[in-house]
């Protein structure tokens, strides 16, 4: 493994919300101290539910929102402490891939102006021919580069905001949940594309997603997340899981093979509140394996290769 | 090439004879002197009250006025008075709503307070009040028109923008390194700006109302400039006398805003921004 | 819900500070010193002085608003300084004739909107549909003084079915009712059909056809009731605009009122008087929009939960 | 005896946009029928069609027949429709957050069904209510009853919505991708009681989904709509083993599965058509690797394959 | 939820309903409507008022009235005389009156009610008066400090209705605005400012006037005045029968009034003159030539015919023509003169410009005309604007509220307005001209040695009332000829009522409607 490209230390954020006159302010952690280094070329997945601080993980790493403590290293260099304008700087070598197409693309702006817009930006002249080229590497005929996005389809906004985020050759990527609103046939050439486009560039990706499956497919290492905090690490894409939340994440989902049906054993019970999180294992509350102990303490990430977070691993 | 949305919305069902009605108030306005042989404010006592007739087709007024020539006339005041009033409001509107969204905390609470609580109370009653204050006249309306509406759009441009902010095409100019200025200039204002422009103009015609309304009471325009809402006024000291002076300029005003009205909604409709306006009320 | 209540009401002293402060402020700026119209002309600065001074107009402005804001507080409204007699009278007796005016104008605007605004739901884009809207729109877009003088045309001079003007007979409200009701209607027959427009797409509603229930029990026991939730906030919100919109109405018809006696005394310089006035409607205006917090709360559990 | 719902030849128009094309499914009693497609494919429209509720949404069925239980919903009254709709048919919604009345307790909501088609009491619904909830495994059914919409997770919500379309006794549920809202886990939950309602009520399930896995797990029939029209129908085996029609086996490859080698998932390229633009001839054949020249003319017809049938002028010779 | 709401409604419709109780409306009952120049008079303390409206004359007697003819009779003092000197006057008094309060008015009532009105708005009424000796119970004496040939006047002026001491001393400033006694046919039931004031008869008056046939009670039992500030909606309300009698209509409604069979007019001298005041001090009218040209550019003759409709007269004097000090010399009246108008102007070096306005060293001759936001001001204002503009001037109109002009005017920096006044005696060129006064009541800024000169001899030089009538002629023939003002037009009193409801006395022998008029007047059942 080579040199760490990126390195997160402790990255807590707390929300607070509700607050007002006289009314008492509740607070959140979204992400509780995920720590996690990601080597350059690597393509590191992070998996989870809805409101476990999968999205609010790549807001942090890209500093579009302030941590409320931890910090996040580029290269060694701090990005949590960087000027401004140092920040802008930092930009370059990282960008962000967005969910959703639709409100991505400022509805305003043609594609040439979505593409320009990264160089406006940063402040740095547009090479000729830069525009045509960029659409062709994300497989979009030159001749889009007048349309505006209302007259694209998912497909192909969500080509035009890979584009936008290579515009300036970033070395790092976090692409949250990039297919998770377009159909599947879409979400495979999307998924094909970025898989080439890595190739190519020699990206370094943090892919976000709820799909364990998909997660499985395309990356190196696996990030489970559960309310807030990393509960597995999962050190290649296929090793077996020893967290009981990870098992509970792939058997919920439907291999589309008939031949091989099999009973559906789902978790029973919710995800607790954020506001309102018990004080031992998150996950206590709907883990079959659950001890008393579970339910009062609350299990670190143990230092092996497969570092997991459970006092019952499978 | 498709046409612009204001001419896209001529071609709507209701947005064509709306429109050209504007237009034909708005085209009559420039041209007023070349389309009647009558002075606005030439007396000629010995034919006032006279009822609609070959020479007067709206008859004339207790001056012996050609109440035709004094209506398009006061078209000139009235628009330009409402839309000037309206411009103003727009632009004070838009720089503190979007300061406040901006910048939020404690000057955004302010600003949302004061405003919600503005917009709560009546526009003609903020316009007396104001013109108590800057004496009658055209300039005093057109100042107490602007403030009255000033709530109005600043709790549209600061809604416009607070949800802009929270799309995503934001987020990615920000992770693209764009500063706070290119943000607010490239992005938010000039989307905000369409919902904000056609509420300006559904409010142009609630500020002819106003104005109508100031004039009424006498704080209008100054004679002998005719506007629509002073020919209503002088018109409703005699309403069982010569009904006709107050009658035209009265539907000059209701078929005005109905045309800005009818208007608005086919230009809502051809850019697609219903919700956003709806939302923001 | 209680503590909500408390702290809702609590919410308003801030808010009514700012209020005074402004309507205080504001009448200060206004050109024309009351006390000239008092004093003989060639009186005495002496005398001048005495009667500034009777008035607290020789204070600085900040003990001035303390003392009126105190006294305000202890029901005080102060002397009207033209009409010589206690502002809480003059309040007093135009108050129930503003409440009687702008309390029907309200209710025939609801009752009257709603009504308008369900039938136009039910037949969207059909003929009837936009008939009432139609006629709604040429409602709101006459001038209310203009309305009021024609319907007195009409109804009172050549059919003579009403009075005048005054408010000596309950048929002496009838006419200004309708010119301020109108407005109004159009104002909720249009937010009417708009929500129950907007309900009627909603998920649930697809649900409650696909249980097989009758389409009018949908809209008018279902939709309806959500599409009451904005029309009552927004009325409640526009309570003062009602109240206030009476001004020009109560102008054109003669009546006693708020807003006459807002006018008469804005244009006399009376002080006190506007600053009561205003007051009222500020007031009015608070606990409307006090009213459509709590008639929200009522109706809609999600805005309970929120609160709580 | 006829099946419980068929579509025959049914299209469906919008104004003047036609957006089911032809399409003709069976459902037996007791059977699961997956409905697929990618957006736009009009599964929404086949479900409002067979829930006789598509003048809701402003459209009609422009030619064939939806019957259920034999009777042509179009022959049937207003009132008549609408004693099938809850009784007979229950139906599942996409969004469980929006699906329930947000000013309404839960109990209210589900109780209305058996009072209005089964004739219950207040008190009777109510029972009968709170032992569907059990059924459901609700816990504390009693408080769930009393409950706001907006204070039961997603989860439970949909198997609000799934009480209530099981509230009439019902014989048919049309469920309209009832999982697509949820989280990977809630997910599994919901598709495992509806599975089981089909196993021990055996209730006809309609599935209209997008996920190829949810298809293969529980249904036993699956019928595959590809802009407006249908490509595939039968039996859900044969399908997944030997996809007659292209568009279908590219659907099931789309699927990243385990032990699938990084690079070998391509997806179907081009996009989806809008219903504004159908292509000629074979909708498909923009994206199709097997197009030739003649697709783009002629519009393919059905054709039985096994005991099933595929829309595609290129079908493989049948397997013997 | 909905259950509720239901209930809620329903109640609070039926209580909204219970709040208009319909008052009925019996025979003897009238209601009257004020004249708009009467609309919004804050009180019936005629010591303190600047603006008194129709129902004081009801609610109080004065000493002395004034028949038609302008002359002088008895009424609460039933004979009086005035020393050779002018130096006392003694007044008789009639016995057996009693203030509504049950007080009686005798001798004691006199020395208060005098007293009252030192440093009060009306003081300048009993300035001559040294001192009030009581003769008997029903005789008094006022010593004077100098003769005062005005004092029946004033005796007669509704500003010295007699009003109770006793209460007028308790109540204070709420005199007049909450309770008021008076002797009068009439009590004070309620008064709402700018609304309505409701009187009932006093049914012990038995000291009417004898100008009136009834000398008490009146026929009519309850009288209601109402407030309405547009004169159009008042005729509306007397054509539809809301009303029964209006007590001013504006000259250019008559003709409507005349149109309705059921309505009838009460013609009466009026007491009003139109006109317009010229600030002397500020140019161009510092320049004499320049007011004069002005003044002369006014077509009285044009505005009584259309904007009057011809009833009443033009105004070529500052005073109403009933009054002897109004004959001046003919060279001194105000006429329109265009041609010396544009005579003065060109004089004065305003040269006429191709956009018809005239100009000076290239500064056009742009002037402020100011008026007041009554409709007959409105109309008659931009007459005028029209007529100077024919004459090269250009007139800019600001229209202010009645009530706020007063206030504009004591800025002083107005050049010209439209005006009207309301007064039936000469010392009215003193209220205007006298340089005591400048900004408000003078507001022609009007301040000439001359004239002050002649304004001493009038109002306090004069011995006798001949005497005082040359003085004042004098001294107002000479304030014409300085032009601080362009009289205008003179109207009647015109009242209107519905005869299908009163009767009105057949002669009615006083200068006003008022008491007299009232005392006669009947309801038909």
């Amino acid at each position: 493994m080579t040199a760490p490209m990126l390195q997160i230390e402790a990255l807590t954020k707390r929300f607070q919300t509700g607050g007002g006159f006289l009314k008492r302010p509740r607070a959140m952690l979204a992400v509780r101290d995920v720590s996690l280094t990601i080597a350059k070329g690597e393509v590191v997945g992070v998996v989870g539910e809805s409101g476990c601080g999968k999205s609010t993980l790549a807001r942090l790493v890209l500093r579009l929102l302030e941590p409320t403590s931890g910090r996040v290293l580029m290269d060694g260099t701090d990005l949590t402490h960087l000027h401004p304008s140092a920040l802008r700087a930092a930009r370059k070598r990282m960008a962000m891939v967005f969910q959703d197409p639709y409100s991505s693309l400022d509805p305003r702006f043609s594609v040439t102006d979505v593409l320009t817009e990264p160089f406006t930006v940063q402040r740095r002249p547009l090479p000729p021919g830069q525009i045509a080229e960029m659409l062709t590497a994300v497989g979009l005929p030159p001749e889009m580069a007048t349309s505006h996005p209302h007259q694209l389809s998912g497909g192909q906004r969500q080509r035009v905001g890979i584009a936008r985020a290579l515009a300036l050759r970033p070395e790092f990527v976090v692409l949250d949940e990039p297919t998770a609103s377009l159909d599947v046939s879409i979400q495979a050439q999307i998924i094909d594309l970025l898989a080439g486009l890595r190739d190519q560039m020699g990206l370094t990706y943090l892919f976000i997603s709820h799909d364990l499956g998909l997660v499985r497919y395309f990356c190196d290492r696996i990030v489970v997340m559960y309310l807030g905090a990393v509960v597995e690490v999962l050190p290649t894409a296929h090793a077996k899981p020893r967290h009981p939340y990870t098992r509970a994440l792939i058997d919920s989902g439907f291999a589309p093979d008939p031949t091989r049906r099999r009973a559906i054993a789902p978790l029973s019970g919710e995800i607790p509140s954020p506001f309102d999180l018990p004080p031992g294992c998150a996950f206590a509350g709907r883990c079959p394996r659950a001890s008393d102990r579970c339910r009062t303490e609350r299990p670190v990430l143990d230092a092996t290769t497969h570092p997991t977070a459970c006092f019952h691993p499978l | 090439m498709t046409l612009p949305a204001p001419l896209r919305a001529l071609r709507r069902p209701a947005g064509a004879p709306a429109g050209l009605w504007l237009i034909l108030v708005i085209l009559a306005a420039i041209a007023a002197p070349l389309l009647t042989p009558y002075a606005y404010d030439i007396q000629n006592l010995k034919s006032a009250w006279q009822p609609p007739s070959a020479s007067h087709w709206l008859g004339t007024d207790e001056f012996g006025r050609d109440l035709l020539t004094r209506l398009i006339y006061g078209a000139r005041t009235s628009l330009s008075v409402s839309s000037i009033a309206i411009t103003i409001s727009v632009l004070c509107g838009m720089t503190l709503g979007a300061a406040a969204a901006w910048f939020g905390g404690w000057f955004d609470r302010a600003v949302t307070t004061v405003v919600d609580l503005t917009w709560s109370f009546p526009e003609i009653l903020i316009a007396l009040i104001l013109v108590a204050i800057i004496g009658p006249g055209t300039t005093g309306t057109m100042v107490a028109i602007s403030v009255a509406y000033l709530a109005q759009f600043t709790r549209l441009t600061r809604a416009q923008i607070m949800t802009l902010k929270g799309e995503t095409f934001i987020e990615a100019a920000a992770s693209l390194g764009a500063g706070n200025g290119h943000i607010l200039f490239r992005h938010l204002l000039p989307n905000a700006l369409a919902p904000v422009l056609v509420s300006a103009m559904l409010a142009t015609g609630d500020a002819i109302i106003l104005e109508a309304t100031l004039g009424f009471f006498g704080l209008g325009a100054q004679p002998p400039v005719p506007s629509w809402g002073g020919m209503m006024s002088a018109g409703s000291a005699l309403v069982f006398k010569a009904p006709w002076i107050i009658i035209f300029p009265g539907l000059a005003v209701a078929i005005t805003v109905v045309a800005i009205n009818l208007y608005g909604d086919a230009l809502i409709a051809e850019l697609d921004i219903r919700a956003r306006i709806r939302r923001a009320v | 819900m209680y503590s909500y209540l408390i702290r809702r009401v609590l919410m308003l002293v801030p808010v009514f500070l700012a209020v005074s402060l402004v309507i205080f402020l504001i009448l200060h700026f206004i050109p024309g010193d009351p006390v000239d119209n008092l004093l003989k002309v060639g009186s005495s600065p002496a005398a001048r002085a005495e009667m500034e001074a009777r008035y607290g107009l020789d204070q600085p402005l900040p003990v001035q608003y303390g003392i009126w804001l105190s006294r305000v507080m202890q029901g005080d409204l102060g002397t009207a300084i033209v009409a010589r007699r206690p502002v809480s009278d003059l309040i007093l007796q135009a108050l129930p004739h503003s409440l009687r005016l702008g309390g029907l104008a309200l209710l025939f605007s609801s009752v009257v909107g709603v009504g308008l605004g369900v039938l136009a739901a039910l037949n969207r884009d059909k003929w009837p549909d936009r008939a009432i809207m139609g006629g709604v729109l040429l409602g709101s877009t006459m001038p209310s003084f203009w309305l009021g003088l024609i319907l007195m045309l009409i109804f009172s001079v050549w059919l003579g079915w009403f009075p005048v003007s005054g408010a000596r007979s309950a048929s002496a409200l009838v006419l200004p009712v309708l010119t301020i009701g109108l407005g109004g209607t159009a104002l909720v027959a249009r937010i009417t059909r708009v929500a129950m427009i907007e309900a009627s797409g909603r998920d649930f509603v697809t649900l409650l056809h696909a249980k097989g229930l009758s389409p009018l029990r949908i809209q008018l026991r279902h939709v309806l009731r959500h599409a009451l939730i904005p029309v009552v906030t927004i009325l409640a919100l526009r309570i003062g605009w009602i109240l206030g919109g009476a001004v020009t109405v109560e102008v054109v018809f003669a009546r006693p009122g708020l807003g006459t006696l807002l006018i008469k005394s804005l244009s006399q310089h009376d002080y006190p008087v506007v600053q009561a006035c205003l007051l009222m409607l500020a007031m009015a205006v608070m606990l409307g929009t006090l009213l459509g917090d709590i008639l929200q709360a009522a109706m809609d559990p999600r805005v309970r939960a929120a609160l709580a | 005896m006829s099946a419980l719902l068929e579509l025959q030849n049914v299209s469906v128009a919008i104004g003047s946009a036609q957006l089911l094309d032809g399409v003709s499914l069976k459902l037996e009693r007791g059977q699961t029928l997956g409905l697929v497609g990618e957006s736009g494919s009009g599964k929404s429209l086949t479900a409002m069609a067979a829930m006789g509720l598509l003048p809701l949404i402003g459209g009609r069925v422009s030619a064939g027949s939806v019957r259920f239980d034999g009777q042509d919903l179009a022959s049937l009254t207003d009132p008549q429709r609408r004693a099938l709709r809850g009784r007979r048919i229950g139906f599942v919604t996409q969004n469980p957050m929006t699906a329930l009345d947000p000013v309404q307790r839960i109990g209210a909501q589900i109780d209305v069904v058996s009072r209005l088609h089964l004739g219950l009491t207040k008190q009777a619904a109510r029972a009968r209510t709170l032992d569907l909830l059990t059924q459901l495994r609700i816990p504390e059914a009693a408080a769930v009853t009393e409950a706001w919409p907006h204070q039961l997770s997603g989860g439970m919500k949909q198997r609000i919505v799934i009480a209530m379309a099981l509230a009439g006794d019902p014989e048919l549920i049309v469920a309209d991708e009832p999982t697509t809202a949820l989280d990977v886990t809630v997910q599994a939950q919901i598709i495992q009681i509806l599975a089981a309602l089909v196993r021990e009520k055996g209730v006809a399930l309609l599935l209209i989904t997008h996920d190829m896995g949810v298809v293969a797990q529980i249904c036993d029939r699956v019928a595959v709509l590809y802009a407006g029209r249908l490509a595939e129908e039968g039996a859900v085996a044969p399908i997944f083993s030997a996809p007659q029609h292209p568009y279908t086996k590219a659907l099931i490859t789309c699927i990243p599965q385990e032990g699938m080698a990084r690079g070998t998932l391509r997806g179907i390229p081009g996009a989806v058509p809008s219903a504004r633009q159908y292509p000629s001839g074979c909708r498909f054949h923009p994206r199709c690797a097997k197009a030739t020249a003649e697709c783009a003319q002629q519009t393919p017809p059905l054709i039985p394959r096994g005991d099933g049938q595929a829309a595609c002028l290129h079908l493989p010779e049948p397997a013997q | 939820m909905t259950m509720s709401i239901r209930k809620t409604l329903l109640s609070a419709s039926v209580s909204l309903f219970a709040l208009f109780a319909a008052q009925a409306v019996s025979a003897q009952e009238a209601v009257f409507v004020l004249n708009t120049s009467e609309v919004g008079a804050p009180t019936y303390n005629p010591i303190k008022a600047n603006n008194l409206n129709k129902a004081t004359t009801l609610i109080f007697d004065r000493m002395v009235s004034q028949a038609a003819d302008l002359s002088y009779h008895p009424w609460l003092a039933e004979s009086w005389e005035e020393a050779p000197d002018g130096m006392s006057w003694t007044f008789h008094l009639k016995p057996g009156v009693k203030f509504h309060n049950g007080e009686p008015f005798n001798a004691a009532t006199i020395g208060p009610w005098l007293e009252a009105f030192k440093g009060s708005e009306n003081a300048y009424m009993t300035e001559a008066i040294a001192k009030v000796e009581v003769v008997d119970d029903l005789t008094v004496k006022l010593v004077m400090a100098r003769p005062e040939p005005n004092m029946l006047y004033n005796l007669s002026s509704s500003f010295m209705s007699v009003i109770e001491p006793k209460s007028y001393a308790a109540l204070g400033d709420n005199y007049g605005v909450t309770e008021v006694y008076g002797t009068g046919p009439f009590k004070l039931e309620s008064f709402t400012v700018g609304q309505e004031t409701v009187l009932v008869r006093n049914d012990d008056y038995t000291w009417g006037s004898p100008l009136a046939k009834n000398a008490g009670p009146a026929h009519i039992a309850k009288i209601t005045f109402r407030e309405i500030a547009e004169d159009s909606t008042a005729f509306l309300e007397l054509k539809t029968g809301g009303v029964d009698m209006l007590l001013g209509v504006p000259a250019d409604l008559l003709s409507e009034v005349k149109k309705e069979p059921n309505l009838a007019v009460l013609t009466l001298p009026g007491q009003d003159v139109y006109y317009m005041p010229i600030n002397v001090t500020k140019a161009p009218f510092d320049d004499i030539k320049v007011r004069e040209a002005v003044a002369k550019a006014i077509n009285q003759e044009e505005i009584l015919a259309s904007v009057f409709g011809g009833i009443g007269s033009v105004a070529d004097t500052f005073l109403i023509s009933a009054l002897p000090e109004s004959h001046v010399a003919d060279s001194a009246k105000i006429h329109y003169d265009p041609a010396r108008a544009n005579a003065l102007l060109d004089e004065a070096g305003w040269v006429m410009g191709a956009d018809g306005v005239r100009a000076k060293d290239g500064v056009p001759l742009k002037v402020s005309l100011w008026t007041q936001s009554d409709s007959i001001f409105r109309r008659l204002t931009e007459v005028v604007q029209a007529q100077l503009k024919a004459v090269g001037v250009d007139a800019e109109i600001t229209t202010f509220d009645s009530s706020m002009i007063r206030d504009q005017y004591k800025t002083g920096t107005q050049q010209l307005a439209v005006r009207s006044y309301d007064w039936d005696n000469a010392d009215i060129v003193d209220w205007f001209f006298g340089a005591d006064r400048l900004g408000y009541p003078n507001i022609s800024m009007f301040n000439d040695p001359k004239a002050e000169e002649l304004r001493k001899a009038a109002m306090t030089g004069s011995k006798n009332m001949a005497e005082r009538v040359a003085n004042f002629t004098a001294y107002h023939e000479y304030v014409l000829t300085q032009f601080p003002m362009a009289p205008i037009y003179q109207p009647v009193e015109s009242v209107a009522y519905n005869a299908d409801r009163l009767v009105m006395p057949e002669v009615l022998n006083a200068s006003a409607m008022g008491s007299v008029a009232v005392m006669d007047m009947e309801v038909k059942e």
